[in-house]
């Protein structure tokens, strides 16, 4: 039995993307059902970038997100029922109901957060790196941004004071395309990669519907932070399969557009060939873990629609360490 | 004259101050939207849609989107001010202006002084606040008093389409710049709306109520829940005078103290966290001008001070709605000086 | 304990909580100088010489000077925070904080509440802040009531080198961020500080004066422009109680509420810009708390509602100084209900 | 008589060149005698840079500047007394006293005006060259900025704006190697016009201690601006002849590294030098504007200094266009 690449997990990986893309897909329709309060930014399509490089990252190792977040959270080791209940605004989210989908986060493992100001949480990333060698520690921090928040002034700034800092962090530009309605070609002067180059730090473009492309180019990535070789600057282009927010009426694609993407350039259906191609697993096998991973989510997105409310109190709690 | 949301009364108001003067344009993220992409070129008209359809109206030269990059694009807008046009910059929401805030607090606010009344930056900068939509901390906040702590600027707060239309109006064709706060409840809320452009001034508060009882003073979107508590409060006997000072920079200090002066009583209402917040400034104002009147301490009505919470059910104990201001009128009527809610 | 000027008692400050705390660090702008230059490495110790020396004894892992991007190394400092060190980040002048009010407005202010309390971001940022220094409209703002409206935040307010010493350490050892607010005008001023570490509890006023005649609650520098106007009012005939603050989250509202009702008069200084400061919070707590025991209209003393400008001769105008101090506590004892200074 | 450059008017330019120079070395010695109030920073040994493109722009073109503006607003066609009025917080300054050295501007010749805020006037640039474009004008809108300011975001996103929009701006870095005691090689990672690449903006090396590179190259910028081809950078490299501010002990600079600066950076000697080589005019020429021109530096320096103060009554207009 050949193996993909050497090292990588394929079950896990799979396993990981499925629950990722279900936990996607069965929020979609939850939305559509109405009980899901705020405005709901979903990763469908972007999987293999989380789940590629989260495969490399250890618990320790810090996670900066945006406002589209849940994938991150979940490929960085978060509590798949604590995730649930916090978009519904519930008793027992992750951030005690208080944060929402856009402010998601688990520091036991590491996410630190989504953050859904556009380039915000770029910096804090430096932070943590900045803190892993204050320590003599060989941890690594990554900042998840989209094209957009390419064109935000800080993470420009903060590209520039990691390379003057030398500092163990990974820049990934997750491109799928648009920012709200906007494409990023339009919005994007320049190439993406050459913008790194500017600050004389390496930058690879990596294929985002490859999990193996993923695995394998951001991993020496983490590989360089972990040896104190730097900073360094991922372009992983991506597709989007639903809106920007869920809501979006999406006209701004051509017609057929996700149709197109999802045949076409699907990280989950493309990494299932291949592991399949390799003979790593067989049809059954995988179905199965499509099975577990969905009956897994719809547990927890029932658990969560039936919680209860925070309690009132709480509203005037967690705002200082120490009341 | 006719029933229309404020969304379509301030789009009414784009369009026609855009039809009388061709230095008015258009810029900020989205507000037509779909540009560079493949689909509909008029794809969203803003997050909210206020300015959908007037990029067929006017054009990709007067309908300006942007990348993500509220300093470059604000910055422009003021460098295109200075240069003799009429830019409208929208910031999406008033949460972002923590990344182009030294734009307004250094720049637009400054050059007419720092540079000796040499030359004008007439902006006007729309955006969005408020809370109640489950958009969280940093899509929430109602953070007009930081910006009228800065002298050099004049701050807008319409509470309802009419006005909206008016002062955004009087706001472009101003000389200086100018904030425009929508709060995000009133696109949807309608009223009787002139077809025709007329411009109101800034500086003259609305008098909404004159019952003589009891001052309200209440801003923005809180005049209109503040509406809602005055048959509740007509109930009980109480009579209110309720004040909608519709700008904040410059603030009509005497249509203020007045009401204070002929009621006695006073209490402020304002979504925005309560330290150094336009409800203290009225409360300074009576403490400064006319403390010999109050029969009753002055009551403050704010959310509490913390971040806007997610949850639907936090999100709602943190707005003060109208049962917080009836109580908080007929504590104020009591006169009973207990510690305000948000202190 | 001997006599050390404000500068001094920071420096100590700084380098006793680094000698007890491995966690603590300093970040800035040329806190040390000479990065990557061919001349003296510790070349200037900030652009006011306050981190001096600190270079020598603790080395460039912990004293570490930055490129300008007060974004980046602000932000830096709030993840390193979160990682559990403990950041000293310096914001050069206040008025810098245009460029990243972002990082302090949505991200420092609000993680812990959005995160649901699971971490805590115990970072400190020291600024300079206020006029007398030429330094005209961009570099001589006193913006701290900015801050104050943003829950989530401490701010430290100090008026003498005691102070300072004691409260930078309670602001370093504190879980929550911390803004440390030093007026230009102290660093040179003297006062007896003790040569061991010490904290000075959040929160606690200090109760300079107890003539009980009139209140005057002043900020930062202007307790030292109130204290100059003490013996001259003494001269006149008034007892003042003047109470300091010292913190102003949290403010210690008692303190300065048991002053007000004792004395029925208040005068309020600070030299932040007036609408929607301190003055106006404090003239507001008046009005809350305890209006009827206002035996006469409250007087906020602010500078007027301008920017601050660069001629020496507009710029001693702009400030408030101790004259205008006796003008508003002699105001309040009459009790003439005229227009503030500031309206 | 050979020219040193079809269409550079030599003597004009080296006599603006002296002129700049003339005033912060005259402004130094004035601040050491004590009776100039604020932080002055001079522009003393980067003459070139401003007189070798303002000799390219009209009065109707817009520029710019930063904290160390005094030769930007000379270049551009500032009035010199005003200068030295508004510098001294004087009646007649240029700003009416109220902005004074960090804020000098003059709008009616295209002077909009220090800022002393890093990085902020970038995008003023681009709203200038948007107004041209908006009104069909041909003018250019130029930007300057320091090494330090370069690695302020403001600028990175007035860039891609810039290149986005196809806007007629020039970003013009001086590097004059300091950003106040930190050296631009340790601050700012990677090549400045690498960073211009990485937007698609061409970016050109510029040798400003030669006004004739300076000329030529930033000339090629201001014509394809004017042309409708878009945004362009350079990055000139200045020496710098005083400290940061008056005031600043210097003590981070390499010894006699100024003394060496003077004697082998200096764009007016190098200048002199090449006019007189190329028989353009003859020493007692150059002596003679020389001459001319420390008289008039010397005469509104003298008016300054015996200028009254603008009166108390100014301190609260101007802060509004109505009042
Ligand atoms: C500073 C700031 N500006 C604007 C927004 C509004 N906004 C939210 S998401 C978004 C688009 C982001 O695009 P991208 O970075 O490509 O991420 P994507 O949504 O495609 O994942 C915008 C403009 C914001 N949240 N913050
Ligand atoms: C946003 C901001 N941060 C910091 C400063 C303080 N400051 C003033 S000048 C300066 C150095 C600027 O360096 P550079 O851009 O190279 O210009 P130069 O002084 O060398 O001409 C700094 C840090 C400022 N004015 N604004
Ligand atoms: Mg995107
Ligand atoms: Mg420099």
């Amino acid at each position: 039995m050949s193996t993909l690449s050497a090292g990588l997990d394929a079950l896990h990986v799979y396993r990981q993307l499925r629950v990722l893309r279900e936990f996607e897909d069965q929020m979609h329709a939850a939305i559509a059902r109405g009980n899901v309060p705020g405005f709901t930014h979903l990763y469908a399509g972007e999987e293999a970038s989380a789940v590629g490089l989260c495969a490399h990252l250890r618990a320790t190792d810090i996670l900066c997100s945006t406002h589209r977040a849940h994938g991150h959270y979940l490929a960085k080791g978060g509590d798949l029922e604590a995730l649930a209940l916090e978009i519904h605004g519930k008793e027992g989210g992750c951030c005690g109901g208080k944060g929402g989908t856009m402010h998601v986060a688990d520091w036991s493992c590491g996410m630190w957060g989504a953050n859904s100001i556009i380039g915000a949480s770029v910096p804090h990333a430096l932070g943590a790196a900045f803190a892993f060698r204050y320590r003599g520690e060989d941890g690594v921090a990554v900042s998840f941004g989209g094209d957009g928040a390419s064109n935000q002034g800080a993470g420009f700034e903060a590209m520039n004071l990691a390379k003057v800092l030398n500092l163990p962090v990974l820049f990934v530009l997750e491109d799928n395309g648009y920012a709200e309605t906007t494409a990023a070609g339009w919005a994007c002067a320049g190439r993406p990669v050459d913008r790194a180059a500017g600050f004389g730090i390496p930058g690879v473009e990596v294929d985002g519907t490859d999990v193996v492309d993923v695995w394998t180019k951001l991993g020496e990535g983490v590989r360089l932070a972990r040896a104190g070789q730097g900073p360094s600057f991922f372009h992983v282009r991506v597709p989007l399969f639903h809106g920007h927010y869920e809501g979006d009426p999406e006209t701004y694609r051509a017609p057929g557009e996700v149709k197109r993407l999802r045949e076409e350039a699907d990280c989950l259906k493309k990494f299932r060939a291949r592991i399949l191609g390799a003979g790593q697993a067989d049809a059954t096998a995988l179905d199965r873990i499509d099975g577990e991973c969905a009956a897994r989510v719809a547990a927890a997105l029932a658990k969560a629609q039936a919680a209860p409310f925070p309690a009132p109190a709480t509203l005037t709690t967690d705002v200082y360490a120490k009341a | 004259m006719s029933i229309k949301t404020t969304r379509d009364a301030i789009r009414e108001a784009l369009a026609s101050e855009m039809e009388r003067d061709a230095r008015v344009f258009l810029i900020g993220e989205d507000i037509a939207g779909g540009m560079g992409a493949p689909g509909e070129q008029d794809a969203w008209g803003g997050v909210f849609g206020v300015t959908k359809g007037l990029l067929a109206r006017f054009g990709r030269e007067r309908v300006v989107d942007t990348p993500i990059s509220e300093t470059a694009f604000l910055g422009l807008g003021i460098g295109a001010a200075n240069a003799g046009l009429r830019p409208v910059v929208e910031i999406m929401f008033v949460d972002f202006f923590g990344v182009c805030f030294d734009q307004v607090l250094n720049n637009m606010a400054k050059f007419r002084y720092m540079y000796g009344g040499q030359g004008a930056t007439p902006i006007t900068v729309r955006t969005t606040y408020g809370a109640g939509y489950g958009a969280a901390g940093q899509h929430s906040q109602t953070l007009y008093p930081i910006f009228a702590h800065i002298p050099g600027i004049k701050i807008a707060l319409p509470s309802n389409a009419y006005d909206a239309k008016g002062l955004l109006a009087a706001a472009i064709r101003d000389d200086d710049p100018v904030l425009f706060f929508e709060h995000k409840a009133i696109y949807d809320q309608s009223a009787e709306v002139p077809d025709e452009a007329y411009a109101l001034p800034f500086g003259e508060a609305a008098v909404i109520a004159e019952g003589g009882d009891c001052c309200v003073v209440a801003f923005g979107n809180m005049v209109n829940v503040a509406r809602q508590a005055l048959p509740l409060l007509e109930q009980e006997g109480i009579a209110v005078t309720l004040v909608d000072p519709r700008t904040i920079a410059p603030l009509d200090v005497d249509t203020i103290v007045e009401a204070i002066e002929e009621c006695g009583r006073l209490v402020v209402v304002d979504e925005a966290s309560p330290v150094c917040s336009m409800a203290s400034e009225i409360a300074a104002l009576a403490a400064t001008h006319c403390p010999t009147a109050l029969k009753a301490p002055v009551v403050k009505v704010n959310p509490p001070a913390v971040p806007v919470p997610f949850s639907p059910a936090l999100e709602a104990a943190y707005l003060p709605g109208a049962a917080d201001i009836v109580a908080a009128v007929k504590r104020a009527m009591q006169g009973t000086p207990v510690r305000t809610r948000s202190a």
